[in-house]
């Protein structure tokens, strides 16, 4: 079960702000995030969208454990 | 050095008065104050949203770049999250050093960083609905100044 | 607009919060703060003396000519004069507009002009005796910025 | 009698702040003074010394009343 966290307009899309979900890889994250609900899974795909896991950017996929913290990060605003 | 994220409203004039407190050897404080703008009405309340622990993480990283870039005695950076009413301060950076230069110029320095690229996501509240907001041509340009 | 001289020591941050109180459109506010040095025990007293009357006049001056370079909503400089104790504020200049880069630079070149015109001598009270002192050469460098 | 005022080392080395003079013109007043004072006469006609008449910087001779006020002023030190 990682924690999935997201922000911005990723979160007013989604209509969530926190999950838990359980998958072992981003990669299987993605898919079952997608398979639920198709345009959070495309906007989770797209321009400009980082990636942290345990709060460190990651590109590609990355092995999951049940404590791991995801967040899925939209284009930043600036302070 | 601090780097501080805050969900109420703080006073600029109180963090200026604790940053230049007992500096003897200082010589310089250059501060920046944002202030969130009514827009002669159009934006009702401003939504600033962090990641805790990782925006602050993310603001250290430039902090430290204005150290090493500048010779200075102590940085501040405060900033607001949260829901904003026009005329509350959303940020406030101060510098210290020897010189006002570099006082200057890390302040500058700073904001424009923080402007651009710091882990915020913003929302306008405003009389026509609300849109999220990303950093403008001139925010962008601004930092590349930098570069 | 504000430019004043005082012989009491005073406090940054109080002149901050109240130079911010109530803007709802200004967006942006830049602070610069000198601090009298105790240079390790080198000097011990500042001694600032200016021409009441002209010394305000002349700043003026300089306040009229940043208001006329940049889209200032407002600048406040307020300036000691008489003795001056290390870690004590000697100057402190308040710029607020629009946007940061109006504040920042007017903020910079009115420090740049009071530092190397404005109509202030000041004398250095050090264990070797007293010295009066002139701008250096980095203050003409950095008001020639201006020009 | 014009009022008399000097500033920063000028103050110093005449060892007065302020005096009273009875001259109808800078030309005069600067003789005067430097008849009394031949250091300080040289101070004052010194490279960089401004003279303010009624806190108006003037260039040359100037007549005076005797309500003006005149200030020698050295090179400024910045604040």
């Amino acid at each position: 079960m990682a924690r999935v966290l997201l922000f911005g307009p990723l979160r007013d899309l989604a209509g969530w702000r926190e999950r838990e979900v359980a998958a072992t890889s981003l990669a299987e994250l993605r898919s079952l995030l997608a398979a639920e609900d198709a345009d959070l899974g495309a906007a989770l795909g797209g321009k400009g969208v980082q990636i942290a896991v345990d709060q460190a950017i990651v590109r590609g996929d990355a092995p999951l454990t049940t404590r791991s913290e995801v967040a899925f990060l939209p284009p930043m605003s600036g302070g | 050095m601090s780097v501080r994220l805050t969900e109420a409203p703080f006073d600029p004039g109180a963090e200026l008065t604790a940053f230049t407190a007992g500096r003897t050897e200082t010589g310089a404080v250059a501060t920046f104050t944002g202030i969130a703008r009514a827009e002669a009405g159009a934006t009702a309340i401003l939504e600033l949203e962090a990641y805790p622990g990782f925006t602050e993480a993310e603001i250290g990283k430039i902090a430290q770049q204005a150290r090493a870039r500048w010779d200075l005695h102590d940085l501040m950076i405060l900033h607001r999250v949260g829901q904003i009413a026009p005329g509350e301060p959303i940020v406030f950076v101060a510098t210290a050093a020897s010189h006002r230069r570099a006082a200057f110029e890390a302040c500058d320095f700073l904001m424009d960083y923080l402007k651009s690229r710091a882990p915020f996501w913003k929302k306008e509240h405003g009389p026509d609905g609300r849109r999220w907001i990303e950093p403008t041509a001139q925010d962008h340009a601004d930092r590349d100044r930098w570069d």
